[in-house]
């Protein structure tokens, strides 16, 4: 295992150490491992906080800012966090005006969060809402199983739920954006390499020089099928094809089209990706209102890439517009 | 015979921490096949704190040691598992109600019925509760035939490692491995796994109790 | 090989069709292979241009923007542009005031910065002046050689003298900058792995899994020595130690510390050799004063990091913290 | 015997072409061991566009094919390796005078004194100059002793040739391998082994001209 760490087992702490040094304008509680806006709570905003397993850099703590996210738990490597780091974070971020939980669709992630909100809710009268996300095409929708996971979708609801909360708007409404932007978003990603978990410290699947993984999750997780390593312009159109034929993306203002690097991916791959996927939207008569090119949502040290779509409409390009301050993301005035 | 006490549970905790810290890397292993790599360094991350939690503060009151288990599981597990263990010793904890082998057994079907509630599994999902259902039923049945803890833990430590070898085939309806869909067959389910060392540290650690 | 390109030949072309799909705010022109800002040229405004071989990226079209560069060249993978690139560049942003050529000391890229420059001169009066860096001291300094190649500190060259020229600095003052920062610069970097250059379809170097290559640039050279992998804490001292003796950087004003990783890095890791860094600058003394984390300047796929340090003072920390608006480095108004 | 023409001066280049193209892999091997893996691709990359510049223009004059292989390796190849071949190409044209053996001499100890002047490097500095360097002056001394240019042209290949041998040893000072200091002993150098394919290629190419 080559990684730039120390023992396996202090990773996370390490790191967080280290965004504390390189960001004085976030606050990181390093006992409860929450990284929090500076001036959290905002008296009479919305306070969003979301978090997950560690390892997929920058999402979360990177997504911490000004028109985005007020706190983010930081798990171990690919485990959930537990509930009271999620409580810790509802509490700091609090403003009177209600928080929202950003949850990816993990058993553990909506477990732990649940439980927090529980915790949170003995206690006080603080209101918790939770929204799920789930946009991977790669896996089945079904009452019946634990359902599609949370991946691209996530960075974009942080994002456009974010700006809406700076707007000032209350819970519900703020929470409603959330939902709006996973009901109308969908990915597919695919692995070229496995990744390695540092605790495990061997990759965690092994992938022949000639083969890749189609329907890739953010854990390392194997894929749905093993296929023949094929030029970028098939890989595009094995990803985009599945997305748009789970939902017609024609039409209206167009897509926010989010090609994202999995954490070993070189930004000169991901925009030769970028031009592939645009090729495939322009001949399905799908057109692109806007994008997001690079490696935002990781896992670890793998090798591929995922691509998120999500049917914009006015509202979601004015909050897509609006200013983002985060040591990850960071646009407008 | 000796009574099923705050020291024999205490037992059974540390018999369980052991059993998974040397299993670590094949639950890990487990893990990696249909999942993401972690459940061995979850739950040995875990027990290793559990088992510390009551070193430093040892309870005297059996669903003491119970809860402190729990609560020490949820703060330092995460993932799927921080939970649901979580939740099994949590619920034993406020079931427990005697010393005996049948107080322990509803404590176990306390646990079983929380995790349930907790996960939204059913058996046959290939989770956890493919090894912990079969082991819950089999020490009931035991207890009801009149044998002692001892040889209904075995009886149930058989049925757990039954329903976890049962879990290879399945393809997984709940937690991580659903993701891969048929892929998710020929692989042991790894809550299973580790549940079956539960059940059979309590058979080890609680013979002649009861 | 496992990389998300089509045919290799036509990397450098398909990804810079990609960057322009990205960013709609560039204008690039693919015949030349030179990416400007949309509004070049700045009547006025001092150009600036820069440019090298690709396979580093964000590195340099994704520094085109508002307070940085006017223009970047794209050569192949690892080769430096051809001199007719670079004059086009410079035609293309020259507004009156001069252009500046921000050059890495390669032997390839001086001498077609040089030919491009002579071509421009030998036709207009356009004043063009190159600045050379040279920062990496994993490189002996001496006359006798090509010297030392410029690395790290030409992302801090490009950012600072793009802040002097966007204050309306004439060529000097903004050279001067240039110069500066260069002369208080270091920097020294190290792989865990190597890369593969897409026209060579294998790893430039093989490196057995327990060893790491210490003093490599930023083209999948090897480095200067192979050593036992070693523990995040101690590669930051093998990193740090080195530039620190070859100038001295306490006192005054601080540092801008800049780590950097090289493509195959995964930002968790980057946080947590920023946290070593500065715990090894704090042992020996020296202030940081700003910082900057990420995969700025990477050499393909390679896993591996680097460390510049620029001893700072008020006026390299003001235009630091000047606005600048490109793809990849943004913040300010 | 015919003239070292415009024909004369194509086969050469066209066989430079053909020999870069075929070593186009062990070229980039011995940059990958000492510089950045492109040197084998670049020059093949330039070659290719001389070759098809001179077939989309077949130049008369024999300075004019000459240029034509400057300009297009200058503006296609770029790295170190583009301006110092490019400059060759480039000073040799302006220098060629006459279609005999002595004026190809003069071109191309002006090719190598371009060289020179634009890398400001050394013979014993482990670039292309170690073997451009001993086959100029093998192919001056040889007409001066008047051997006919074939001849000269073969020994300037054996000059050549074992100009970049005796690369392996050295620690270079100029160019990308000195970045590795001693760590470049043990390698031949890229530049010093393409340049004795392109004086290899003259004495296949020019034999039994001049
Ligand atoms: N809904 C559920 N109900 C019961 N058990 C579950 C459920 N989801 C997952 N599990 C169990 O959890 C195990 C995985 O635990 P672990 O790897 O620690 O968590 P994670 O999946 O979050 O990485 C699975 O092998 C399975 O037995
Ligand atoms: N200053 C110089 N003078 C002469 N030849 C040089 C000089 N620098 C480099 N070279 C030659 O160029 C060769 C490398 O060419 P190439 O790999 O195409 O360019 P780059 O080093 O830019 O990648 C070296 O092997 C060496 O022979
Ligand atoms: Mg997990
Ligand atoms: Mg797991
Ligand atoms: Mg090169
Ligand atoms: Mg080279």
């Amino acid at each position: 295992m080559k990684k730039l760490i120390n023992d396996p087992a202090d990773v996370v702490p390490e790191a967080l150490r280290g965004l504390a040094a390189a960001h004085p304008e976030l606050r990181v509680d390093h006992e409860n491992r929450v990284v929090f806006r500076g001036d959290a709570p905002r008296q009479g905003k919305v306070g969003l906080v979301s978090g997950g397993g560690s390892g997929h850099e920058p999402m979360h703590a990177g997504f911490v800012g000004v028109g985005m996210l007020d706190a983010a738990c930081a798990g171990e490597v690919f485990t959930s966090p537990v509930p009271d780091q999620m409580a810790a974070a509802t509490r700091g971020v609090d403003g009177g005006a209600g928080v929202l939980h950003i949850v990816k669709n993990y058993t553990g992630d909506v477990m732990n969060f649940e439980m927090a909100a529980e915790l949170v809710q003995a206690e006080s009268d603080t209101e918790v809402v939770s929204v799920v996300t789930d946009d991977d095409v790669a896996v089945q929708d079904s009452l019946y199983t634990a359902g599609r996971r949370g991946v691209g979708v996530t960075v974009l609801v942080e994002k456009l739920a974010g700006a809406a909360a700076e707007e000032g708007r209350p819970l519900a409404a703020v929470a409603d954006i959330a939902k709006r932007v996973n009901v109308n978003g969908r990915s597919m990603g695919m692995a070229l390499t496995s990744c390695t978990v540092p605790a495990a410290g061997r990759p965690t699947f092994d992938l022949p020089d000639d083969e890749m993984e189609i329907g890739i999750g953010i854990h390392g997780e194997p894929g749905r099928r093993r296929v023949p390593l094929a030029p970028a312009r098939e890989v595009a159109e094995m990803l985009v094809e599945p997305v748009l034929s789970d939902l017609d993306m024609t039409g209206g203002d167009g897509v926010i089209a989010f090609v994202n690097g999995m954490g070993g991916t070189p930004l000169l791959e991901l925009y030769l990706m970028y031009a592939e996927v645009v090729a495939v939207l322009e001949k399905a008569g799908v057109g692109v209102a806007r994008n997001l090119v690079g490696s935002y949502m990781t896992s670890l040290d793998m090798a591929g890439c995922s691509v998120t779509l999500l049917k914009a409409d006015d509202e979601l390009l004015r909050l897509w517009d609006a200013p983002v301050r985060t040591p990850s993301l960071r646009w407008g005035a | 015979m000796s009574a099923v006490d705050a020291a024999a549970l205490t037992a059974w905790v540390r018999e369980f921490a052991r059993l998974v810290h040397e299993q670590r890397d094949a639950l890990t292993q487990l893990d990696a096949a249909i999942g993401d790599a972690d459940h061995g360094a979850n739950l040995d991350r875990g027990m290793t704190a559990a088992v510390a939690a009551l070193e430093a503060q040892p309870a005297d009151d059996p669903a003491a040691v119970l809860k402190t288990v729990a609560t020490t599981l949820i703060k330092t597990v995460g993932g799927a598992s921080g939970p649901l263990y979580g939740t099994f010793f949590l619920r034993a904890a406020g079931a427990l109600d005697g010393d005996d082998g049948r107080a322990l057994a509803a404590a176990v079907r306390a646990g079983y019925d929380g995790v349930v509630a907790r996960g939204k599994a059913e058996r046959g999902d290939k989770t956890m509760l493919d090894a912990l259902g079969p082991a819950t039923d089999a020490l009931d049945e035991a207890l009801a035939a009149g044998k002692p803890l001892g040889e209904a833990l075995g009886a149930a430590a058989q049925a757990a490692a039954a329903g976890r070898d049962a879990t290879e085939p399945l393809v997984a309806r709940k937690g991580r491995a659903s993701y891969l869909g048929e892929r998710s067959a020929g692989h042991v389910d790894p809550g299973a796994a580790s549940t079956t060392l539960l059940v059979e540290a309590a058979a080890t650690a609680l013979a002649g109790r009861g």
